[in-house]
């Protein structure tokens, strides 16, 4: 009886509270879509939210969109595709959202574009790689991240710079962000005379042991991680531990340890592990750029800036920028703006040069040039000292930003 | 109106409400609450159906979406591979049927690059429009799903004749975790984690009472959903009253006895899986097409975790009472979504809303053997048969107190 | 890495003349009047191993069935199946790399006993209370989580042993109070069906620790330190450290096997609370009652032993072990609050395989299941599946048990497949 | 014509033989005491003829149909009832429900109100129609037994075994089981009653079976039966508590 009654009373008192909020004047909603629990990969979501948040607080700050506040609703994706329909259903219809930004795993930008694509809401996915989110050409969707098929170029590119390494073994999640990965990265690394075999896993794998045995007995030279969330703290410690880690060979592990304290809290054997970082280092950030890492980080308490944080910021700004152009909510108007905008993000100048104006194949490329920032920075760091920073670690490929020489150990 | 006639004028009343909400609603989240209703809709389904599985037939199945996932998978697959032009592409591995071509598309699992198409896309992009290209219809999928999630029940039921209680949970669940990792390994066919993609209900849109809806209108699906949740337990009832439900009651209560009474156990209990799991696999077909993905996490223990509750709070012993209490958990998780604040500790409701939920479960199981609301239309219903028993019992105890 | 039509053709053979056998077998036995408790599996693993060539003197001695009848088919039929395997596939890394397959075998084995430790619990539940709990990974999830934030966050730095041992008390406890407050009715016949009443009031338990413990602790997935650090030696020497070499968090055997510390210091601990759990059962008076109280708990109660106590005790020890197992093993792998499922779904596997209510059965249920993940891991030909496989390589076992020898390998008579109707 | 041919029955256990080779025949509606010490078969000779077990050998004709190979619920339809040595009603169905079981498994589409009006009969004339809407479970043993009972009327057997029925039976509720027994028997059914209450079994029955391991030693009217050497020396064989049962049946 008495937990019935609690239960009542709760429910009121949602209830009460839910009603006695302050209705602005005016407020715009944006939607921020980010993985906020397992299976998805919690420490990128968190970040991105944070990010997003960021990105409210300075654009209400700056006077706010059209002259309404801003507000952006966080919708956790579990970095499950079904979730990800229902929570861009629930934030359009809703939270009655006027455009999307963030987006980590690749699996959830598919399913979820379609349904925005078909309500008219335009989305900027901020670190979703797959390429067919844009591949697609659809109206209402745009990427400032890179194409999947970009980044698994600068790892096989960088892998081949790497001598010694002749045989490589690739750790794979089995969505639609690694498999497409790992079969580019192969043909890439094939392409380079080099032997390669895949392994593949479910995103919520835990235990390694068997397939960490049979990469072992391949005896690879060096180890490729495409995996996205906790394979990349369970693979890489799980491998030193058994020998082949960072510390034993050449070793590009996931980007979940971007995140550098969870990474050496996770891994403390991680040392000299290589991993892909979007963006430039903190001391090439652009103006904006900057001064967002110093919020970041005072925010957050964190010692670095991860990109996906800074992409998460842009995809925000870069909507309120467009809304602000257009000077309306439409979709098509922001979508509109969007195709015409040059945005100076944390990221650098952020601008899409092909859409329903100029078809990516009027320039020769391919559709998933579509809606897609192509000045993407794509950077490989190595941590070189235990429990470094991944935004001060040695950025070692390639040529043009490099920071410093790789350390490679056989 | 008599008492026992409460239940039914009150269920007439909420059916009535259910009927006309998506015609008198008209508040800005309309979509949203309408997808909240139809997702009730698909788990009373399922609740009411397991009911019928473990509370009526005592067999308590924990693979129930599993089968679920059979309907899903089954049509989503046959969508997917299986069209039909009136010319052959040549490259596809296809079938002459009359004048028409029933064509197998080849697997080519998960990719991110436009290049790697399938051969019927490419064929599609040589004749570039000249070929009408048809799918099978939405409706067969549905069917041939529901059949599919029978035929595995039929199968399963076999299996565990011999199986009670612990071990028949337990087979259970591994058949659900097999069904899981099998289309989480085949990537190539099934599109693992990725999931499949599949078309909704109405493709084309579908036009109702003068009115044109397009596919993602929720008026569509809220009724098919509505119409397909009580025939489901229209189905259901006309069991329960019918001798089927009789018999699966005896056999739950003790199989040697009603074998000795009469009773085919053996048939009974398979009977009951295949009615059951095909009304799970029909959920399920339906589903995928309306939430236009299947993945494999739909599969989770956690999703049998909900359907266990929802019918266990709502009475597992009467399927009714678990659709309710299905549709009413869903609502009430949906209203308790918001988190809130207290002095300077935020609450967040998302996840303690859910902690309540297992706290509740586990309080009802303690305290109300048959659920929360099974046992109010049992109130009513019996009401005064009670009464009349404990009248008569008084009289034939003052005859002869009779204790044996 | 294609399999070979041989190899499809040797398993379509083995597994038709094993469903023979064990029909055949069943009947034949029937009709002779028989004990036919063993004929299904005996049957089965005879036909797999060696068709009809085994299966027809034994239709026609008809031999009563007893261990070296079931263990040599079975072990033939292991055998005869690698032998099909390397024919099918001879470039398998499992036929050609002696040492892959030494690493592996060691590595199932010590996964194994982890296992099997903590499968130990659930059957211990079973075997006194009659029920088996779905909480059983949700315990293990929490044993990791206290553990962790007990090294990590409260106590940084603290001696692992203190953050195992709180795990410990913390699960015990919650055991305890959980089984006085929910389990109680099931003994005095107020429910009607106490084995699924067991099952569907551990599975609330189960849902509401797991939110509770995202409620608190978030989801974010945290990791403990590694209890011990190996030092950098070599045995004999550490100029040719053919025997052991050791560096940071593992371990190398003969230059091919290689142990991970966690895994090691896990498993380690496992085998000395085993012993101290065999001492406790055999050597004290506690030990004595609880296992009275699982043969035949009447007769118990009349000979003075308080069975609710025994099943307070029953269920607080056995969710402290798989507690036990995750504190353990938080060291390994990164924490969660849903990092308890597969856990348990390997328990329920590994105890229906030993014979539910079996302790000896549990312990080599964890073994064989250990292995047979390894195998599969290791042998699957295709890596992009091999572990993705890795769920279902128990189940199929699990399913496999309870076609044919439905009391599992180690289990009494009385818990057959029908315990639990009445 | 009701006839029950049971020849050359034999059934053992891993080597144990628990039937030796029963040979007995009921013709109309006898009233037959099936006794015997512990262990003597009795139980096992029941199973057989309900279907649970299979005889090694031997064949079991009811009314010219074999039933031996049949199963329990094809027994039951060919016109064997039984109860159980535990009562075994059907806990959590009301005691209407309990009866409509069988007689919606006798399989002729009947008409419910038909049912009905039969079970509400045999309520009656069981004196628990008053309970006829509370879960069996509510009734006490005694009650449960009589439900057992009317469910077998429900199945309406030509041959009807009851096993024990008076174990655990408050003394009134004996006088309602025997006319019952009476009843039906007179309504022209078989009924075999297997009991260790001597008393009562010799104030039914018109003719006694004695199997002891496995045979059947007698075969008679209760008077016959009861003066037979070999009986006598089965039971004063095995122990006490069955000689008190003989004197018992002798004192009544």
């Amino acid at each position: 009886m008495k937990k019935t009654s609690f239960l009542a009373a709760t429910a009121v008192s949602v209830l009460a509270l839910s009603s006695a909020v302050f209705a602005a004047d005016c407020t715009i909603k944006l939607g921020g879509i980010a993985p906020l629990s397992a299976p998805g990969t919690v420490v990128g979501g968190e970040a991105m939210r944070d990010a997003m948040l960021i990105a409210e607080s300075d654009i209400n700050a700056a006077g706010g969109i059209l002259g309404c506040d801003l507000k952006v609703v966080i919708a956790d994706s579990e970095g499950l595709p079904e979730k990800a329909k229902a929570i861009m259903e629930k934030l359009i219809t809703q939270d009655g959202v006027v455009a999307v930004g963030g987006g980590y795993h690749s699996s959830v930008g598919v399913a979820a574009k379609d349904v925005a694509d078909a309500r008219q809401i335009p989305v900027v996915f901020a670190e979703t790689w797959n390429d067919t989110i844009t591949g697609d050409k659809q109206k209402y969707i745009f990427r400032i991240a890179p194409l999947s098929s970009w980044a698994s170029a600068t790892i096989w590119r960088h892998a081949l710079t790497i001598e010694g390494v002749n045989k490589v073994a690739i750790l794979t999640e089995n969505t639609d962000y690694g498999i497409p990965a790992a079969k580019e990265t192969t043909a890439g690394l094939e392409s380079g005379g080099k032997e390669v075999v895949t392994f593949s896993v479910d995103i919520g794998t835990q235990d390694y042991a068997g397939i960490i045995q049979r990469i072992k007995a391949e005896d690879p030279d060096m180890i490729i991680t495409l995996a996205t969330g906790e394979a990349g703290y369970n693979f890489t410690q799980q491998s030193a531990d058994a020998g082949i880690g960072p510390l034993d060979l050449v070793f590009h592990t996931g980007q979940v340890s971007l995140e550098s304290k969870a990474y050496w809290e996770n891994v403390p054997d991680g040392n000299l592990a290589f991993v892909q970082r979007i963006g430039l280092p903190e001391n090439g950030f652009s103006p904006k750029g900057k001064e967002f890492a110093t919020v970041y980080k005072a925010k957050t308490g964190k010692g670095a800036v991860e990109s996906y944080a800074m992409e998460a910021y842009d995809s925000i700004a870069i909507i309120a920028q467009a809304i602000n152009e257009a000077g309306s909510t439409d979709g098509d108007a922001i979508v509109a703006a969007l195709e015409g905008i040059e945005h100076e993000g944390t990221l650098g100048k952020i601008f899409f040069p092909y859409g329903t104006g100029k078809d990516p194949s009027a320039d020769g490329k391919p559709d998933s040039w579509w809606h897609q920032w192509p000045d993407v920075a794509l950077t490989v760091i190595q941590y070189q000292n235990e429990g470094e920073d991944s935004g001060s670690a040695t950025i070692v490929y390639p040529d043009v930003y490099k920071t410093g020489e790789p350390i490679i150990n056989n | 109106m008599s008492r026992q006639h409460i239940p039914t004028a009150a269920g007439a009343v909420f059916l009535l409400i259910l009927g006309l909400f998506p015609f008198v609603y008209n508040g800005g989240d309309y979509d949203y609450v309408m997808h909240i209703i139809i997702i009730a809709f698909f788990y009373a389904i399922l609740a009411s159906s397991w009911s019928m599985l473990a509370g009526y037939a005592g067999q308590f199945s924990f693979g129930h979406m599993g089968f679920m996932g059979i309907g899903s998978y089954t049509t989503a697959l046959l969508l997917h591979y299986i069209h039909f032009a009136p010319e052959p592409t040549s490259i596809c591995t296809e079938f002459a049927i009359g004048g028409t071509y029933m064509i197998f598309v080849n697997p080519i699992g998960v990719t991110s690059t436009s290049l790697a198409q399938d051969c019927l896309r490419q064929a599609m992009d040589v004749w570039d429009g000249s070929v009408p290209v048809s799918d099978v219809p939405v409706w067969l999928g549905i069917v041939l799903g529901t059949i599919m999630g029978g035929v595995a029940g039929l199968l399963v039921g076999l299996l565990v004749l011999r199986l009670r209680a612990a071990y028949l949970a337990l087979f259970t669940l591994g058949f659900a975790e097999i069904l899981k990792a099998t289309i989480s390994a085949e990537i190539q066919i099934t599109r693992g984690q990725a999931g499949l993609e599949t078309p909704a209900l109405f493709e084309n849109g579908i036009t109702l009472f003068g009115r044109v809806y397009s596919r993602t209108d929720k008026l569509p699906p809220y009724f098919v959903f509505f119409f397909l949740m009580l025939a489901c337990l229209a189905v259901l009832w006309w069991l329960s009253r019918s001798k089927f439900g009789l018999f699966v009651r005896a056999l739950r209560e003790d199989q040697e006895a009603a074998a000795a009474l009469g009773v085919n156990t053996t048939r009974y209990k398979v009977l009951v899986f295949v009615v059951t799991t095909s009304m799970a696999a029909l959920a399920g077909a339906v589903q995928a097409h309306y939430v236009g993905i299947v993945t494999p996490n739909a599969l989770f223990l956690l999703q049998m975790s909900l359907v266990v509750a929802m019918a266990v709070i709502g009475g597992v012993e009467n399927f009714v009472a678990a659709a309710i209490g299905a549709i009413l958990i869903q609502f009430v998780l949906e209203l308790l979504r918001n988190s809130f604040t207290i002095g300077s500790v935020t609450i967040d409701m998302t996840i303690w809303r859910l902690v309540i939920f297992g706290i509740i479960l586990m309080l009802t199981l303690r305290f109300t053997r048959n659920g929360l609301i099974a046992p109010i239309i049992e109130y009513f219903h019996r009401g005064h048969v009670a009464a009349e028993t404990v009248a008569k019992r008084a009289a034939a105890t003052d005859k002869d107190g009779v204790q044996g | 890495m294609e399999f070979s039509g041989f190899f499809w053709a040797a398993v379509f053979w083995m597994a038709g003349w094993g469903v023979i056998g064990s029909i055949a077998l069943k009947r034949r036995y029937l009709h002779r009047d028989l004990d036919t408790s063993n004929t299904s599996m005996v049957g089965a693993f005879t036909g797999a191993a060696a068709g009809p060539f085994a299966l027809i003197p034994l239709w026609i001695k008809t031999p009563r069935l007893t261990t070296r009848y079931i263990v040599l088919p079975v072990i033939a039929t292991v055998v005869v199946f690698g032998l099909f395997f390397a024919k099918g596939d001879p470039g398998n890394i499992c036929v050609t790399n002696g040492t892959f397959v030494a690493s592996q075998f060691v590595n199932g084995l010590v996964i194994g006993i982890i296992y099997g430790f903590m499968a130990l619990g659930l059957t211990l539940i079973f075997s006194i209370l009659g029920i088996v709990s779905f909480a059983h990974g949700e315990f293990y999830m929490i044993g990791g989580m206290i553990t962790y934030f007990i090294t990590s966050v409260w106590l940084p730095g603290i001696n692992p042993m203190i953050g195992v041992l709180g795990a410990c008390v913390a699960t015990f406890t919650l055991g305890a109070i959980f089984e006085r407050m929910f389990l109680t009715p099931m003994y005095e016949g107020k429910i009607d069906r106490p084995v699924e009443y067991g099952i569907l009031v551990t599975f609330g338990l189960a849902f509401t620790l797991q939110y509770f413990v995202q409620a608190t602790a978030g989801a974010n997935p945290v990791k403990a330190q590694r209890f011990l650090s190996f030092p950098r030696m070599g045995l004999p020497s550490s100029e040719d450290p053919w025997l052991m070499k050791t560096s940071r968090g593992s371990m190398e055997l003969f230059e091919s096997v290689t142990i991970s510390s966690p895994r090691l210091t896990a498993a380690l601990t496992c085998i000395f609370v085993l012993l101290a759990l065999l001492y406790l059962l055999h050597r004290t008076w506690t030990g004595k009652a609880l296992r009275a109280v699982s043969l035949d708990r009447e007769a118990a109660a009349i000979a003075g032993i308080n069975p609710d106590r025994m099943n307070m005790l029953a269920f607080a020890l056995g969710g402290m072990i798989a507690a036990l197992a995750g504190s353990l093993l938080v060291q390994a792998f990164s924490w969660l609050p849903q990092v308890g499922a597969i856990p348990a779904m390997r328990s329920f596997v590994i105890v229906v395989l030993g014979g539910l209510g079996s302790l000896p059965g549990a312990f080599f249920g964890g073994i064989i299941v250990g292995l047979v993940e390894a195998a599969g891991t290791g042998c699957v030909p295709d890596p992009q599946k091999a572990a993705s496989y890795i769920p279902a390589y128990g189940m199929i076992v699990l399913t496999l048990t309870l076609l044919l020898r439905p009391t599992g390998l180690l289990g009494r008579k009385y818990a057959s497949a029908t315990h639990g109707q009445n | 014509m009701i006839n029950l041919k049971v020849t050359n029955l034999k059934k053992s256990f891993g080597g144990l033989e628990v039937l030796k080779g029963i040979n007995f025949e009921i013709n109309g509606p006898e009233l037959i005491g099936l006794i015997g010490p512990n262990g003597a078969g009795k139980t096992t000779l029941t199973n057989i003829l309900d279907g649970a077990i299979k005889p090694n050998s031997g064949t079991v004709y009811l009314n010219g149909e074999r039933i031996d190979q049949y199963k329990p619920y094809q027994v039951a339809l060919a016109g064997l009832g039984r109860t159980f040595q535990v009562t075994r009603s059907f806990r959590r169905m009301s005691v209407l429900e309990n009866l409509y079981v069988p007689a919606l498994a006798v399989g002729e589409e009947q008409n419910r109100a038909v049912v009905h009006e039969k079970a509400m009969e045999v309520l009656e004339f069981l004196t628990i129609d008053h309970l006829r809407n509370d879960y069996a479970q509510a009734l006490s043993g005694g009650q449960q037994k009589l439900l057992e009972l009317g469910r077998l009327l429900m199945l309406d057997p030509d041959v009807i075994i009851l096993d024990e029925p008076f174990a655990g039976v408050h003394p009134k509720l004996m006088e309602v089981i025997y006319e019952y027994i009476r009843r039906v028997n007179d309504e022209g059914k078989a009924i075999v009653i297997i009991s260790h209450q001597m008393d009562a079994i010799f104030n039914l029955a018109k003719r006694l079976l004695v199997l002891n391991y496995g045979d059947m030693i007698a075969d008679g009217p209760p008077a016959d039966v009861k003066n037979d050497p070999a009986v006598i020396e089965a039971y004063l064989g095995v122990d006490e508590e069955d000689e008190d049962e003989l004197a018992g049946a002798d004192q009544s």
